[in-house]
């Protein structure tokens, strides 16, 4: 039962290799790997909910001396989301790359991204933190130049020298770490850290170094050229999933291992950096000529929001008030990682038919590609955070805690960016419908549409009515 | 050996690096550049002998300063007048639609923010020496550093950093190994192999003639030693990388490396494939993954190191070639 | 015996010294990668002192390394890249 | 404290700055690329300074092995860095 947690690792490592082996059969390794994948991590949630939190120590050897793996519940449902976003856009891509040659190129790389995304969210120490985020960069970014010209170079060189400058960063931190505390196990750390010049310098360094990689506004210049530029199915997962993890990782930092140290001062900063991210990442949507530049511009005001979590979840005391916040950053954040992956694969689709994404030019997109269209308008359904979506009810907590805490600047911010995002979707949609007579079959590319179809369904009615069981995961922390 | 002359050599030392360091990084060509660094690489192979970090001071001679050196040198002779042209020329060149965003490249060119970036890394500098120093000064507990000396006995090698790179941490070492893979598959998916050199002159024969020997008999060498000296697989897959790269300079095309794509996979697979299949092993005998029977624990190591020493070393050298190989004949060899 | 070892070292500290103005100075790429492998030559030099003055053996081997890769980029330095792709 | 603590663990600090420095003002890409390894460079050495322990006791080995497999993933990175450049030049050169 426990071995879930290596598994999750080494499954798709070992799926990388074979790939790579037997490029022939490599849509079949992969999808069958993404199943099974993604029923370990259903299995992962469900030991999670019922046992608690997850251990794992490699090689036999105590965390400290070895490495540790653990899961809780927050870990456990960024995997989940991580194995269903994947899942789907390996079902998309087999199609998407079709007969591609670049095919072959593609799925070992996109192995070793998932492996190092399950790595990096159930790594319990600090410099396996630091090697797992390199193999997610170099991943990531050989995957974001496969097959690119000039731009998609240009940004997937940018996005590689950002990463590793970040990275550098995170490992500077992680040497101050050790040499303040001697230990690298975050267990462990957690329970001797305390106020003073090395933990203050070690986290700010690993927070910058992780915010360069998570795009928080300034930082955020390498993104839009990056996700803009990928094919299709790793855009979505760059925005969805990338990101994401390193958000994770500024989320235990600061909220779960440095918590003691960090003071609400140093919490307004995330704060204000993420309400001037939601206000010039959703004008930047709105202005964007291209539907991937839409998205990816989204991406960096729907981070934004996430970071608005800081100040609030620090200004409250530790109760109910403060779990039913910490439950809304999650929901927001999963479902913008459903919603937006849902949203690039439908772009993916318009691109590949029309060949372009030119906003201005999607006329008559819903009646040729009714379900893609659909697709659309869900996840901006969820980006807007209109009920019954996920994001309705992470903007809800959002702004419960901004009342309760009595910090109304970021009121007026979320308002604002619900204004702006609900424009620039109207935008796109107005673009879509035309007077054009509708085809008999609504959905035209069966493996490619319903991935995106279910993604962004899944990030608008299913986290909408059936979040409940987030707040009881995140009771289980470590 | 007493302290006075220990405290003029590390004296000289620092100076060296800082001064090298700073010029590696104000060159205003990118050929002196990588010229400086390789002094630098060097030199900070001297400072990690003087450290008492042997392993360290072999990795560092064998990727830092001879590796790391002869891929940048490729890369600015491969083409001497772009890589220097700035990003700032490059993004100039981009032609795709108007980028909405704030471009950092003309940011750069305003000297009130090379200034406050400069005042920002020198404020930094002083933050991390403060740190730094707090953390040296404070009594440190030493308890990792003891429990890997109490365990060392069972991981199967003496060598108390194979031990934490091979069994200790072991789960590193593999992530490392797939980083390794990932850069190679990465590179194989951008280009084919770079052109390639002219058949050496008689000296360069010369040259290759015994050094290449050397070099595969000191990798072996220095995977043997690993178990309980410094050494191991890095040092020793760098070392037999080397002599690729010698022989690729020297005019040879395939240089060793299987021609047929599907051998060249196994070579690329087999360091981190034959890892994982040890670590799942040791799950289907029950244990925890990667955790090796004491008894079998130094031939195990041994085992993963030779394979891991194989990919390095392809991994290295098709790094040096720039792309996959092409499968054309061989005309020049 | 030890200290005829710390004159020696003494003297390639002074040769580590005068390489490192070379390189440091130029002018031209071939005088700093002159300068470079006379670093490395009196690298190798200091690291042999240095294992028999520290009782480390070991870094007589990184001194073999230092000596075997140090001409690999030399030679990395003077190979002369095909000007056309045809080969 | 050792001399040689104070040395090298400012040496290393300065080194990484003057990296870091590098890598955000420097133009030409390849040498943004060489700046990243120097910054690498620069924490390694506060690393292996940490380990040091004196002449004549036995360094901590855990910072000599994540300085090992820090050099080995700064190669791989430097490479696939190297191949993006080399492809970028490429493709502008036929544009």
């Amino acid at each position: 039962m426990i071995d879930t947690l290596i598994w999750l690792v080494a499954l798709p490592l070992a799926s990388a290799l074979a790939t790579q082996l037997l490029p022939r059969y490599a849509t079949a390794i992969v999808i069958s790997t993404a199943i099974a994948t993604s029923i370990n991590a259903a299995a992962l949630l469900y030991a999670v909910a019922t046992h608690g939190v997850m251990l794992y120590q490699i090689g036999g050897w105590t965390a400290g001396l070895g490495i540790a793996l653990r899961a809780d519940g927050l870990s456990a449902l960024l995997l989940m989301m991580a194995a269903i976003v994947l899942l789907a856009s390996s079902i998309y891509a087999s199609a998407y790359f079709n007969d591609n040659p670049l095919r072959r190129r593609f799925w070992p790389l996109w192995l070793l991204l998932w492996c190092s995304l399950n790595a990096l969210l159930l790594s319990g120490d600090l410099f396996n933190l630091y090697v797992t985020l390199e193999l997610l960069g170099l991943s990531a970014v050989a995957l974001a130049s496969l097959g690119g010209k000039t731009a998609a170079l240009q940004a997937a060189l940018r996005y590689l020298l950002v990463g590793l400058l970040g990275s550098m960063l995170f490992l500077a931190g992680v040497t101050l770490i050790y040499a303040g505390y001697g230990t690298l196990d975050l267990a462990t750390l957690s329970r001797v850290v305390a106020a003073g010049p090395i933990a203050w310098s070690a986290l700010a360094l690993m927070t910058v170094g992780l915010l360069l990689k998570t795009a928080l506004f300034p930082l955020h210049f390498w993104l839009p050229p990056a996700h803009g530029s990928a094919p299709a199915p790793v855009s979505a997962v760059l925005s969805a999933l990338v990101v994401k993890a390193t958000f994770y990782l500024v989320m235990r930092l600061w909220l779960d291992i440095f918590s003691e140290v960090v003071t609400p001062q140093a919490a307004s900063i995330p704060g204000v950096l993420g309400a001037a991210a939601v206000l010039w990442g959703s004008w930047q949507a709105l202005r964007a000529e291209r539907l991937k530049l839409l998205a990816a511009y989204s991406t960096v005001a729907q981070l934004g929001y996430l970071f608005l979590f800081f100040p609030l979840l620090q200004a409250l005391p530790a109760g109910a008030a403060r779990d039913a916040a910490m439950g809304g950053l999650v929901i927001l954040a999963l479902t913008h990682g459903l919603a937006k992956s849902g949203l690039f694969l439908a772009i993916g689709i318009i691109q590949q038919r029309s060949g372009h994404d030119t906003i201005r030019d999607l006329d008559g997109t819903a009646q040729r590609l009714p379900a893609t269209t659909f697709a659309i308008a869900l996840s901006g359904i969820a980006l807007i955070g209109l009920p019954p979506s996920g994001a309705f009810l992470g903007k809800w907590h959002l702004l419960a805690a901004a009342f309760s805490a009595g910090q109304w600047l970021w009121v007026v911010v979320i308002m604002i960016g619900t204004l702006l995002a609900a424009a620039y979707t109207f935008r796109v949609l107005g673009h879509a419908f035309g007077q054009q007579p509708y085809p008999r079959h609504p959905v035209t590319i069966a493996a490619e549409e319903w991935p995106a179809l279910i993604l962004s369904a899944f990030a608008t009615i299913g986290l909408g009515l059936a979040g409940a069981p987030v707040w009881q995961l995140l009771k289980v922390s470590l | 050996m007493n302290a006075t002359n220990m405290l003029f050599l590390d004296i000289l030392l620092v100076i060296a690096l800082l001064s090298l360091a700073w010029a590696t990084l104000t060159a205003t060509d990118a050929r002196r550049s990588v010229i400086l660094f390789i002094a630098f690489g060097l030199v900070l192979t001297l400072a990690w002998a003087r450290l008492l970090a042997p392993d360290v001071a072999l990795a560092e001679a064998a990727i830092g300063a001879g590796l790391s050196g002869a891929l940048l040198l490729a890369a600015v002779q491969h083409h001497p007048r772009r890589a220097l042209s700035s990003e700032r020329q490059n993004t100039g060149k981009l032609a795709n639609e108007k980028q909405n965003d704030s471009n950092p490249a003309d940011l750069k060119s305003s000297v009130a923010i090379r200034w406050t970036l400069t005042l920002f890394c020198i404020a930094l500098a002083f933050v991390l020496i403060w740190a730094l120093l707090q953390a040296l000064s404070s009594e440190t507990s030493d308890t990792l550093a003891q429990s890997v000396s109490a365990n060392l006995a069972n991981s199967g090698v003496s060598n108390p950093v194979t031990a934490v790179l091979l069994n200790f941490r072991a789960y590193d070492t593999l992530l490392e190994l797939a980083v390794l893979l990932t850069a190679v598959l990465g590179i194989f998916a951008l280009s084919e192999q770079r052109t390639g050199y002219l058949p050496a002159g008689p000296v360069f024969n010369g040259l290759v003639s015994w050094l290449v020997p050397a070099l595969i008999l000191m990798a072996g060498y220095l995977l043997w030693v690993g178990a309980h000296a410094p050494g191991g697989a890095f040092q020793a897959g760098a070392t037999l990388a080397a002599a690729g790269v010698i022989l690729r300079l020297a005019g040879k095309r395939n240089i060793g490396l299987p021609v047929s794509k599907s051998y060249l996979n196994i070579i690329l697979v087999i360091g981190s494939g034959l890892f994982l299949l040890v670590g799942l092993t040791m799950l289907a005998l029950g244990r925890p993954f990667l955790d090796y029977p004491p008894a079998m624990a130094g031939y195990l190591i041994l085992l993963i190191e030779t394979a891991a020493m194989i990919s390095i070393a392809a991994t290295l050298i098709l790094a040096f070639l720039g792309g996959r190989p092409r499968n054309r004949e061989d005309r020049s060899c | 015996m030890p200290e005829l070892l710390l004159v020696c070292l003494a003297g390639l500290m002074l040769s580590l010294l005068l390489g490192l103005i070379r390189v440091l100075r130029g002018p031209e790429a071939g005088d700093r990668m002159m300068a470079a492998q006379l670093i490395g030559t009196t690298g190798v030099g200091m690291l042999l002192l240095l294992s028999l003055l520290l009782g480390q053996p070991a870094l007589a081997d990184v001194a073999l390394i230092l000596a075997l890769l140090a001409a690999v980029a030399a030679a990395a330095f003077s190979g002369q890249q095909r000007e056309t792709g045809n080969d | 404290m050792l001399t040689a603590h104070w040395l090298y663990g400012l040496s290393g600090c300065l080194i990484m700055t003057f990296g870091l420095r590098a890598v955000l003002l420097n133009d030409s890409l390849l040498q943004r690329i060489i700046a990243l390894n120097v910054m690498g460079t620069g924490v390694f050495m506060i690393l292996i300074t940490i380990a040091y322990r004196g002449p004549d006791a036995a360094p901590d080995p855990i910072p000599h092995a994540l300085v090992l497999t820090g050099i080995v993933v700064a190669v791989s990175a430097t490479a696939l860095a190297l191949t993006l450049i080399r492809r970028l030049t490429e493709e502008q050169d036929n544009d």
